[in-house]
């Protein structure tokens, strides 16, 4: 473990997993930065129609 | 991102940016170079079911909304400087081809990986005939044809010629549960969820003359809400479930697109059934990619690709510093995924601790613009969301309609108004209309109306001056067969919102001191590594538990099912929980009364006759639930039946009793999946799998018997079922209206159960004679009502908890400052149960770290004026949120107490004088809307 | 002839002004959306913190307004 | 709420053009059927025509804002609870009835106000237009006058007219 302690993250991944991650740790004080390697962020979850088990639009 | 170098807390990351070719800065996502860029490309985000540009978004909605340019299909780039179209057409000067590969080098204290997975690819699968048969499709593809902003608009049709399909197949577990080569072992545990799902929208969207039918081994629903949804699908809308193993598929004849599944009826029967479009239920599988990143940071991973946790530490990896959330640590759904990333980020939290807020700054916002204090200016944004309200609503008509409303001076319809280029349009639109009030007809306030809220305060305008008409939960959805007298719906809705935003004033922010202690209900598994994350933070927290000491249920889980020690993490957890300096454990102790609200709670404890009080910023639910004690199968009655562990123990300390028997039984699902529960206790069968297995590899000639319903080891937990197989235990499977029949019988003079049972697969009834039969019982909710009333949270009708939304927020609560975790949410295994504890964890401490926190300021107002201080507002308010204070010269008058105020308006009900007013719901926008909605 | 009345009556499209508690009713209401409850199109809702918030005037605020009857649910 | 129905009966419109449920956050299906079931009575009752009931609607709001009204539903819980000033604790049953017979004073009090804002009337008019038995019209007249609600215009022949205040 370093002595130089970084108040920062690095989130690989911008699906929902990501994202709610990277939220969460903004939400706590924490500067985030976020890596994706295409060009948008979303994830599978951007292209699923609707969700289960409550039918919900996913975007 | 190429490697990470250094220490857990101090990593130097490099990653390497790919050009867009495009100026994030200057491109505003108008679309010309997409429409002038003559290559066209399949979408991959349709999955190839239609084309996009060269240039291009991923999708309408897609963050950040600007263009990319493919340098694998441009032009340009294959035929060295040509084309140049978009260039030439790009109004804002966007293009740059110069763009160059960046490689940035950044400092973090930690990575979270959360690479997600990749749908397993049907190509290389040939008896299912994908790629040569046109209506055999995955289910990605399918979702995309379901999409309203899919390749076909949301109609139904086929690939092979555009038709509606008449009946529709699924197929279930294809690339996982199979052991063949280039498959997966594993099972993906969102299949069936998914399948049942697309059956059930399909046949909402065909509307009624649609036969579905859905070809599986083991229905895998073990979610909270699963099995209703389950139930429903196929009890009410009519989806088929057809048990079997499909042999192949073909094409149904000469000339016909159609496609005949020969398959393998349970009792063995070789059947034959025609199907115009077939969907592979395709497993989630991690790509060669994410393998490849992993071995160059040095994460380890399981033989599948998955990163390697322990069931303890279920988001470390292998690296310390390093955490993994999502399907990257094994195949698993979205509300699980959401519990892992908040659980990653309490890791993370807990390691960086010391330099929270180093680098971080504030968002802020514009000053409010005084134009609000005008005359109302209200702008109306009306919603297709999709075509969940555009399928039923006709929305440019309630869009014109709007228009025509007093006050209104700009309307818009929007395919999808939360997403995030819409914010954009609602911000211009406030600044460019000068608007002053905004309504949005969409889904429901309860969910987005903060979201909005949030863009009118960016466009500077106070965050009250938005009003929402409800115009899809509650009728686009409702009305779904009434579609004109939907749309007359949604235009008295937006009339009634229209004539109550008139009438909007400005509230300003009501910020209260924070505190930022932590009470924990509940000492359990769940509830110990909830604190702990807080404790380990710098934050104080209470434990909370009613009985004389810790450990809940999990001092029943001897092992993992991944084989880890369950008795030594315990002891090793509860030895932190009882040293650590910022915990403080209360045994024997019951919550007496709860006051206050997020960031200020008090609660009454009682230990024995002591009492005391707690003071604590937030509540974390970690309260546990039981297994059921069944009054059949003869529990109770005679020694030999026993459930969940009861039997593993006692072949623990008479171990001379495992040596004499022949023959165990399980029996599954024992008042579980029952129209009294119908809910699946989720970890039954991987319990009862791991005691056959130990047992069986113990003594090997012992026979063991699983009656079951449907085999639930997903994930992973597969391997165990396979095991089991291989070690010769016997499953036999039985239905919910012939349940096996236990006895007491003797053999050779010894005592023996005798079980009787229907196989279904000889179709006779067998009896089996055994020593023991251990029964896993449903786990049921302990039986909080009065917990949940004295917080105001809700419980759903089978006892648990029920959390702010089953997907995006699975540990939140409607109220704030309240979480909940473990089985007091629903049945789950201990390492699910420790991830929701961390991500609860990692929720409160969001809450508590801040110096203060801001409350709904929709309060009561009180006119001193009319006020009399006769107090029947303090007698009637059940809050004790407004009191009589003395006005010098005037003698009493009431006054609201803004941080307890719940902003109910009994008070105002109650006033004699009708001197209390609501903020935000006053008299006259009450009458407003009333006056509206009445006229016809 | 009554039953013949109450025929005719069927035909008519009432219009209800409903009163709905944002954490019991309303939320109730939005579940039936999400779980595609179908029920007939005649409520025109107001959500209330609670419905406590109702004062009695508001009844008959509503059917002097037009509506042929007033809902209320917390 | 229960006050609301029972003036509305009183007032001739019907109690059941308030319906009132209770479901929670978790019972969709209960949502549905509880707007199918209120839908059915609306409809067995037909339309509701405002114009027609113009003066016991105005009535009936009047006497839900009346002081006296307020002040007693305010009370409910004090006095069926707690005890008046004199300590006397009313029981529900009794409380209930006391309320009801306020109710129907402040009522007819309020119908009388209405049809003298039209216009000055005499005793036999009121009766006629409120539906009020002359004897009851007479009674709420005097409690009228000792609020200063209501006096006495002037005569008409030996008919004394009177007129709201």
């Amino acid at each position: 473990m370093s002595k130089d302690i970084k108040g920062s993250v690095m989130v690989v991944g911008g699906g929902i997993a990501g994202i709610q991650s990277a939220l969460d740790l903004a939400n706590s004080g924490f500067l985030v930065h976020m890596v994706e390697k295409s060009a948008a962020i979303g994830g599978v979850m951007s292209a699923l129609d609707k969700t289960f088990p409550t039918n919900d639009c996913a975007m | 991102m190429e490697s990470i170098e250094g220490d857990a807390g101090n990593f130097t990351v490099t990653v390497r940016e790919r050009p867009r070719y495009v100026d994030m800065d200057k491109c505003i996502a108008c679309g010309i170079c997409a429409e002038r860029c003559p290559r066209k490309v399949k979408d991959e985000y349709n999955q190839g079911l239609a084309k996009r540009k060269a240039i291009y978004v991923q999708y309408p909605q897609a963050v950040p909304l600007k263009y990319v340019i493919d340098a694998d299909h441009c032009i340009y780039f294959k035929k060295k400087g040509r084309c140049r179209a978009c260039e030439k057409y790009c109004p804002a000067d966007a293009i740059d081809f110069t763009q160059k590969e960046k490689i940035h080098k950044i400092q973090v204290g930690s990575v979270v990986l959360s690479t997600g997975f990749k749908s397993f690819d049907p190509s290389g699968y040939d008896v299912f005939g994908y790629g040569s048969l046109p209506n055999v499709i995955t289910s990605m593809e399918f979702e995309r044809i379901l999409s309203a902003s899919g390749p076909f608009q949301g109609h139904l049709q086929r690939p092979s010629d555009d038709k509606p399909p008449q009946k529709i197949a699924w197929l279930q577990c294809v690339g996982s549960r199979d052991l063949h080569a280039g498959c997966h072992e594993y099972c993906s545990s969102v299949c069936c969820m998914y399948a049942i799902k697309e059956a059930v929208i399909a046949k909402e969207h065909a509307g009624g003359d649609l036969d579905t039918a859905i070809f599986f081994m083991d229905m895998r629903t073990p979610g909270k809400e699963f099995d209703k949804y389950y139930d429903r699908a196929r009890d009410e809308v009519g989806v088929r479930f057809i048990r079997s193993r499909v042999h192949s598929i073909e094409l149904a004849g000469h000339g016909s697109d159609d496609l005949r599944i020969i398959y393998m009826s349970e009792d063995g029967k070789l059947k034959k059934e025609i199907f115009n479009l077939v969907v592979l239920s395709t497993g989630l599988e991690i790509s060669e990619d994410v393998r490849k990143l992993a071995q160059d940071l040095g994460i380890e991973l399981d033989l599948h690709g998955f990163a390697k946790t322990s069931s303890f530490t279920p988001v470390a990896t292998s690296r310390p510093g390093v955490f993994a959330c999502g399907a990257f640590t094994g195949p698993k759904d979205i509300p699980q995924s959401v519990m892992e990333a908040s659980a990653a980020s309490s890791a993370c939290a807990v390691l960086l601790a010391d330099s929270r807020n180093t680098l971080t700054q504030e968002k802020t916002y514009p000053s409010e613009d005084p134009i609000i204090y005008e005359e109302p200016r209200i702008g109306v944004f009306v919603c297709h969301c999709g075509i969940n309200i555009g399928g039923v609503v006709d929305v440019p008509a309630v869009r014109d309609y709007a228009e025509t409303l007093p006050n209104v001076v700009y309307v818009a319809d929007n395919m999808f108004t939360c997403s995030q280029d819409t914010q954009g349009l609602i911000r211009d639109a406030v600044k460019e209309n000068r608007l002053n009030r905004v309504v949005v007809a969409a889904c429901t306030p309860r969910t987005h109306e903060p979201l909005f809220q949030e863009t009118i305060r960016d466009g500077g305008l106070n965050p009250y001056l938005f009003e929402f008409a409800n115009i899809r939960d509650q009728d686009a959805w409702v009305h779904q067969k009434e579609p004109e007298k939907a749309t007359e719906k949604a235009k008295d809705l937006v009339r009634m919102s229209v004539a109550k935003a008139a009438l909007l004033e400005p509230i300003e922010p009501l910020l209260l001191g924070n505190r930022h202690e932590a009470m924990v209900v509940g000492g359990g598994a769940a509830g110990m590594i909830a604190a702990l994350d807080l404790a380990d933070q710098g934050l104080k927290t209470f434990i909370v538990e009613q009985k004389g000491k810790l450990g809940g249920n999990a001092k029943y889980v001897r092992k993992t099912w991944k084989g880890e020690d369950g008795r030594a993490f315990l002891a090793d957890l509860i030895g932190r929980v009882q040293g650590h300096k910022q915990i403080e454990v209360l045994l024997d102790t019951k919550i007496s009364h709860v006051s206050g609200f997020v960031g200020n709670f008090t609660t009454t404890v009682t230990t024995g006759s002591a009492e005391q009080e707690l003071e604590h910023g937030i509540i974390i639910l970690a309260v546990g639930a039981k297994p059921l004690k069944p009054d059949e199968y003869l529990y109770g009655q005679n020694e030999r039946v026993m459930r969940w562990h009861e039997l593993e123990e006692l072949f623990e300390k008479e171990p001379e009793r495992l040596e004499q028997a022949e023959a165990v039984a399980f029996i599954q699902c024992v008042g579980s999946r029952e129209p009294e529960r119908p809910y699946c206790s989720k970890f039954c069968c991987t319990s009862s799998l791991q005691q056959a297995i130990d047992f069986k590899t113990r003594k090997p000639d012992l026979n063991i018997y699983i009656l079951y319903r449907d085999i639930r080891t997903y994930g992973q937990r597969e391997e165990l079922y396979r095991k089991a197989r291989e070690l010769g235990v016997i499953f036999i499977r039985y239905s919910l209206d012939k349940k096996p029949v236990v006895e007491e019988t003797s053999v050779d003079g010894k005592d023996k159960l005798k079980i009787t049972v229907k196989d279904h697969i000889l179709g006779i009834p067998l009896e089996l004679h055994v020593d023991y039969l251990n029964l896993a019982t449903a786990i049921i909710a302990r039986g909080e009502e009065e917990l949940a009333k004295m917080l105001k949270v809700p419980l759903n009708e089978d006892g648990f908890f029920l959390e702010a939304h089953m997907k995006l927020r699975p540990v939140d609560f409607a109220t704030d400052g309240i979480f909940v975790c473990g089985l007091a949410h629903y049945p789950k295994p201990l390492e699910e149960s420790i991830v929701q504890a961390k991500a609860a964890a990692a929720r409160a401490a969001s809450v508590l770290i801040k110096e203060s926190v801001e409350v709904e300021p929709t309060v009561s107002v009180v006119d001193q004026e009319k006020c009399i201080g006769c107090g029947l507002c303090e007698a009637s308010c059940p809050f004790g949120a407004i009191h009589l204070v003395k006005v010098p010269g005037r003698g009493y008058r009431a006054e609201n107490i803004s941080a307890l105020c719940k902003g109910c308006g009994i008070c105002a009900a109650a006033c004699p004088q009708k001197a209390i007013d609501m903020k935000h719901f006053r008299d006259r926008q009450i009458h407003a809307m009333i006056e509206a909605g009445g006229r016809r | 002839m009554k039953a013949g009345n109450i025929e005719m009556n069927k035909s008519f499209e009432p219009k209800i002004l409903a009163f709905l508690c944002n954490w019991c009713a309303y939320a109730g209401a939005d579940l039936a959306g999400v779980s595609r409850l179908q029920y007939p199109p005649a409520i025109r809702s107001i959500r209330v913190m609670c419905s406590g918030r109702v004062d009695p005037v508001y009844i008959i605020d509503g059917l002097k307004s037009g509506f042929d009857s007033v809902f209320v649910s917390g | 709420m229960e006050l609301v129905r029972y003036l509305l009966d009183l007032s001739g419109i019907g109690r059941d053009r308030v319906q009132l449920r209770w479901i929670s956050a978790a019972e969709g299906q209960l949502f549905a059927k509880y707007v199918a079931e209120v839908t059915n009575i609306t409809q067995e009752l037909g339309p509701f025509d405002p114009k027609k009931f113009r003066l016991p609607l105005a009535a009936v709001e009047q006497t839900l804002n009346s002081t006296r009204i307020r002040w007693l539903l305010g009370l409910t819980k004090q006095i069926t609870e707690q005890g008046n000033v004199y300590n006397e604790k009313l029981k529900d049953k009794d409380f209930k009835k006391l309320l009801q017979q306020a109710t129907e004073e402040e009522y007819q009090k309020a119908l009388i106000i209405e049809v003298l804002k039209q216009s000055p009337r005499s005793v036999r008019e009121m009766a006629e237009k409120t539906g009020l038995p002359v004897y009851t019209v007479s009674l709420r007249l005097n409690e009228l006058e000792r609020c200063n609600q209501a006096g006495l215009k002037e005569y008409s022949g030996s008919t004394p007219i009177f007129m709201g205040m």
